[in-house]
């Protein structure tokens, strides 16, 4: 609400202002190196300065929800790989724990500890490539992108050799997961894990310490707890505001209650924030792995008594949510009793946090709104749909 | 999380805050047993303030909006009636008759909100809105000025499914583009032939 | 007499150059000589900017852990070939409202400027193609020239972002010529000469082994490090790539260029970077001349080069390593900063000439240029809060 | 003081600069077309059908029961289903496809064909040069090309195979066990 009441107040100020001179309008995108995909800011600028933006996407719109409503509970799977293309397996797990509440399916304990080894591996790959994005905005000329997509490389690795594929994993299913993981993969994840604090550190004497990158992000698009909670803001995003709301803690989801894990907090709600809260997750992320790989028991990975094909869940409806590494990723879902979902609803993470954009760009440059764009953490297959 | 407060304890309390406020609880008869209150156009934006603001809900915010297409429905009943038959001899004779009757469901469309508590930590509390048709008077009031993270959900519902959101401070096209005329996620909806490409294109 | 072949080696591009101007008439000599010097300068370092961009670009890749161009030819060092071909074949695509004949102009004028800024050069002992008295000042005017190029290119490609780029570039580099010129008038007082031939001919005794290079005094070696900033600014290089800012405003100024013409760009940008790290050779690193008394046996153009191509290096590796600047801190940086600090830097050469030799004059100095930048740094970062920060935890 | 996190930065870049020339584990590119990495086992891109013995006409176990057609996610799949029916791997008459294409330009490689076919006849392949400039003579795999052996399916995903072929021959020892006493009762009525 305040922040509708400072739009108008900048707008108002414009005009009693009496600019000289002309305003200059850009379309920022939608091919634009930063805007992370085909994304567009029609961005008002007074000088450098902004003074209106407005996100405009919609392009690589595919109607995934249609898509998943003429498709079978099991067929909308690889779909919601699509979705955020980073994060394959958080999606994949989003979407089973909806249908598992819509239908009542219970899951087996390994099954649940394999979900949550991938879905913290996915995260880590998330974060870690979204500061060499971020630092790739800001102008680095991608070393930082290459040192995560190295360490990405080997998370994806992993992922190729449990699932079949890099990024587009199809891994979880309603009921568990589709294949079991052997010992020697886990002993890789847990190499991994050993390892990844490493890379953090290395990573951190490279940029945390930076004056250049202090400079950019301090005070650069900060957003007010208030006004985060209110515009639906979620994820790391959020937690950089200081608001302690992590699905992992608060819904407790699949097995997350067994593990200790801190939640990091910020007190500015900047970009320097939102990059901390980020590096500071992910040290946390390794924590769970850890823990995981040392619990996991054997057992089944699928609950025998589903049907995968023809699933027909009674007629009702369900709202499953997880933390994603972008924010909640919340699955709608309506049945009919029929095979498939009557109506599909994807809550994308990415699409609302950027509710919030032109507020955290106002009264900034255009070098800043790269910057902002590059911290809300996008990804167009998803905010699109 | 559990649902900390009921549907019931919530729809008496909102009846309680705001005078004259509709509320109808929907049951969920699935595992999740996420029951929905279906609230009143008049009262709609007055409900969300109370919901968002009352200290022992603090619904402060509002997750997922999606919309939801419900066709007109046809429902086929065989009936037996009584009837009046002229015979060929010219006779009136009464007969049964056995007629098809058919009954429509108005359909409607219908916006759903998940709301949820980041300060108490609680939910969902599942809040809907019904339009009164499909056609020219598919209105809802809309929650943006409560909760903001409506904002673009809203304006996917109104460009999905064709929901006007009164109220709504920027209500247009988000994901289609301007100048496209139908709303490709009601359950009517045919989309064009792949090879017509000015139709795509429009 | 073990002196003579080395002597000879030294000197042999002059040697041949002297021996080619007998042949033909005296009249032609002074004509032909310059001739020779321009041939020699437009060969030589379009072909070093062809081996900058293959070292660059390995460089950056063994930075990120990747190879680099390894395709072409042995170690990819015929890459820049391949790219020249590319450039030459690409579509020449010109903005159908922008402004033809400036469009076109730009991209030669950049060039042009910054070939003529050689001429002042000494690349070796005995090797400057012009020695102007007033090298130094000849080297800023014909490197201004380069900021009309620039906004040229921007104004005429009639594209937001191309002005944002040409604006851009116009603050950044007159600003940054301030506190480049500042940090380059040190030395001028220190070696009473504008001539660059004087300057580089100052610094080629020893004292022991050790040079008597600019850069070996406390204020040489922070004027030296502001001159090469300000240069880095100058050049738009890395950390100071705004008016090209691709992540931002999408190339900038050159944003509508495309083929041969973009290549020009390139080769003017390069070639101002190497224009001004030789300048920065010639005024703090000693010339032509080598590092150690010893080492006078090599000849002096390797030593310019060597010295040349490792500024290039550090060039590249600030590339690899740092972020971009906002306009606003570039501004805050050079007048808040980049000024005081050289005003001081010219104080501090001051007090160094006319201090007696001795360790006091080394603290004198240091003192004098070490308590600001402390003091002017953390104004910079506190005055606006900057830091590291620390987080609180939710169980 | 100013400056520090930048050389610290610089100290970092060179440090990999460095590192790439000795460490194996900081110059992770491998050179392609020349240098591969060895495929994981699981890797999955392309369906194909497999076919015991030597022909492929007469061993493709695919029976058309159309199951992935319908439950192929971009529908990619298309089959019609013979008149005419022949023997399958444990002797009974089934129908077997008389077209089967796969448009590899829709297929996006989510093996859920793979999980819901009931006769172990579809499978993932790993060949991902596939590169080619003919659309639809190129992309449309008609049942000839998407025919492979079942010992190239050996080569390629030895583990999973092996699995396969044991539950095949379990079902066809049942089978062999069940058609036993009726060969014998045969065999005595005779």
């Amino acid at each position: 609400m305040s922040a509708m009441v400072t739009r108008v107040v900048l707008e108002e100020e414009e005009s009693a202002r009496g600019v000289e001179g002309e305003l200059l309008e850009i379309s920022m995108g939608p091919h634009h190196p930063s805007t992370h995909g085909v994304f567009r800011m029609d961005v008002r600028l007074d000088g450098e300065r902004v003074t209106r933006l407005k996100p405009v996407f919609g392009y690589l719109h595919r109607n995934h929800e249609k898509i998943a409503e003429k498709a079978s509970y099991l067929a909308a799977i690889p779909y919601t790989d699509r979705l955020d293309y980073l994060c394959s397996m958080t999606n994949n797990w989003g979407y089973a724990l909806a249908v598992e509440k819509l239908a009542g399916i219970p899951v087996p304990e390994r099954a649940e500890y394999i979900r949550v080894i991938t879905a913290e591996l996915t995260r880590l790959q998330n974060h870690a490539s979204l500061i060499g994005f971020l630092l790739q905005d800001m102008g680095a000329s991608g070393t930082p992108l290459m040192y995560a997509f190295r360490e990405r490389e080997k998370i994806l690795d992993l992922f190729e050799s449990l699932t079949g594929a890099r990024m587009m994993c199809n891994y979880m299913r309603f009921g568990g997961v589709r294949v079991d993981c052997s010992s020697e993969w886990l002993e890789a994840a847990q190499n991994i894990a050993s390892s990844f604090p490493q890379f953090l550190d290395e990573y951190e004497q490279l940029l945390t310490g930076n004056e250049i990158l202090m400079a950019r992000t301090q005070g650069v698009g900060a957003l007010s707890a208030e006004l985060a909670v209110n515009a639906g803001i979620t994820g790391p995003m959020l937690r950089a505001s200081g608001v302690n709301y992590d699905l992992r803690k608060v819904d407790r989801y699949g097995i997350y209650d067994r593990f200790t894990f801190r939640v990091p907090l910020g007190d500015h709600g900047d970009v320097y924030d939102r990059y901390m809260i980020r590096l500071l997750e992910m040290r946390e992320s390794v924590k769970i792995l850890e823990q995981a790989l040392a619990a996991i028991p054997e057992g089944p990975i699928i609950d025998p008594k589903t049907r995968l094909r023809g699933l027909r869940p009674k007629a009702g409806e369900a709202y499953g949510r997880i933390e994603g590494p972008k924010g909640e990723l919340g699955f709608f879902l309506i049945s009919d009793g029929s095979t498939n979902p009557y109506r599909y609803k994807v809550r994308p993470p990415s699409m609302i946090n950027l509710t919030v954009l032109e507020d955290m760009c106002l009264g900034r440059n255009v070098a800043d709104v790269v910057v902002i764009l590059g911290s809300v953490d996008i990804v167009m297959g998803e905010v699109d749909r | 999380m559990t649902q900390a407060i009921s549907v019931e304890e919530i729809k008496a309390a909102m009846e309680a805050a705001v005078p004259g406020c509709r509320a109808e609880i929907l049951r969920n008869e699935s595992p999740s047993a996420q029951h929905s209150l279906l609230i009143d156009h008049e009262h709609a934006v007055n409900v969300a303030a109370f919901l968002r603001d009352d200290m022992a809900l603090r619904l402060d915010f509002c997750s997922c909006v999606s919309g939801v297409d419900w066709p007109d429905r046809e429902i086929t009943e065989k009936v037996k009636v009584k009837k009046t038959v002229t015979t060929p001899e010219g006779e009136a004779q009464e007969q049964d008759v056995e007629e098809t009757r058919k009954t429509m469901i108005p359909g409607f469309l219908e916006a759903v909100y998940h709301l949820f508590s980041i300060e108490k930590k609680h939910g969902p509390v599942v809040l809907r809105m019904r339009t009164v048709n499909r056609g020219g008077d598919a209105r809802l009031p809309s929650l943006t000025p409560v909760w903001r993270s409506a904002e673009f959900q809203e304006r996917e519902a109104f460009d999905l499914y064709g929901i006007v959101f009164e109220g709504h401070p920027d209500l247009r096209r988000i994901l289609m583009w301007e100048g496209f005329a139908d709303y490709p996620m009601r359950k009517d909806y045919v989309p064009p032939a792949e090879d017509d490409v000015e139709a795509v294109a429009k | 007499m073990t002196q003579a072949p080395v002597q000879q080696l030294d000197q042999i591009f002059v040697m041949l150059k002297h021996w080619l101007v007998g042949y033909v008439p005296a009249a032609a000599q002074p004509v032909v000589s310059s001739l020779l010097s321009v041939v020699a300068i437009l060969a030589l370092f379009p072909a070093l900017f062809a081996f900058t961009t293959v070292l660059e670009r390995k460089g950056l890749g063994r930075m990120q852990n990747r190879y680099g161009p390894n395709r072409v030819g042995p170690f990819g060092l015929l890459q820049p070939l391949a790219d020249g071909i590319k450039s030459l074949t690409k579509e020449d695509v010109v903005p159908r409202t922008a402004d033809k004949a400036v469009h076109f102009m730009a991209p030669l004028l950049l060039v042009a400027a910054s070939f003529l800024a050689y001429a002042v050069l000494p690349v070796g002992r005995n090797m400057a193609a012009v020695n102007l008295d007033a090298g130094v000042l000849y080297f800023f005017a014909v490197g201004a020239v380069a900021e009309l190029a620039v906004f040229m290119a921007g104004w005429s490609s009639h594209n937001k972002y191309s002005l944002l780029g040409a604006m851009r570039a116009i603050a950044q580099m007159i600003s940054y010529e301030v506190p480049l010129i500042l940090s380059s008038l040190a030395v001028i007082m220190a070696a009473g000469s504008l001539s660059t031939v004087e300057i580089a001919g100052r610094q080629a005794g020893y004292s022991g082994i050790w040079p008597h290079w600019y850069v070996l005094t406390p204020w040489g070696l922070a004027g030296f490090l502001l001159f090469m900033i300000a240069a880095t600014a100058e050049t738009n290089r890395s950390p100071f790539d705004l008016p090209e800012g691709e992540s931002e405003i999408i190339a900038g100024y050159y944003t509508e260029y495309s083929g041969f013409k973009f290549a020009l760009f390139f080769l003017g940008e390069y070639l101002g970077m190497f224009a001004i790290s030789g300048l920065g050779i010639t005024l703090f690193l000693g010339g032509w001349s080598a590092p150690f008394s010893f080492l006078t046996w090599i000849p002096s153009w390797i030593w310019f080069f060597a010295k040349l191509l490792a500024l290039i290096a550090v060039f590249i590796w600030m590339r690899g390593t740092l972020p971009r600047l906002r306009m606003d801190q570039l501004m805050n940086f050079a007048w808040k900063f980049m000024l005081p600090m050289a005003l001081l830097v010219m104080v501090s050469a001051g007090v160094w000439r006319f201090l007696p030799h001795g360790v006091l004059r080394w603290i004198v100095c240091f003192v004098m240029i070490a308590v600001p930048y402390v003091l002017l740094g953390r104004g910079l970062l506190q005055g606006k809060k900057i830091g590291k920060r620390t987080y609180r935890f939710a169980e | 003081m100013l400056g520090e996190g930048i050389v610290k930065g610089l100290a970092e870049t060179a440090r990999n600069f460095l590192g790439s020339f000795v460490d194996e584990e900081r110059l992770t590119t491998v050179e392609y077309p020349e240098e591969r990495l060895p495929q994981a086992e699981a890797a999955r891109n392309f369906p194909f059908l497999i076919y015991d013995g030597d022909d492929a006409e007469k061993g493709l176990r695919c029976v058309a029961c159309q199951i992935c057609e319908k439950e192929c996610p971009p529908r990619c799949i298309h089959i019609e289903k013979s008149k005419d029916k022949k023997p399958d791997y444990v002797g009974k008459q089934q129908f077997y496809p008389a077209v089967f294409d796969i448009d590899v330009s829709v297929c996006m490689s989510c093996q859920i064909c793979v999980e819901v076919c009931p006769f172990e006849a579809i499978r993932m392949d790993t060949q991902f040069e596939l590169s080619t400039d003919d659309r639809f003579g190129g992309l449309l795999w008609t049942k000839a090309e998407l025919a492979k052996t079942n010992e190239y399916y050996h080569s390629i995903h030895p583990t999973e195979a092996g699995e396969t072929d044991a539950r095949l021959d379990e079902e066809k020892a049942k089978v062999a066990a069940k058609a036993k006493p009726a060969e014998a009762e045969m065999q005595a009525k005779a």
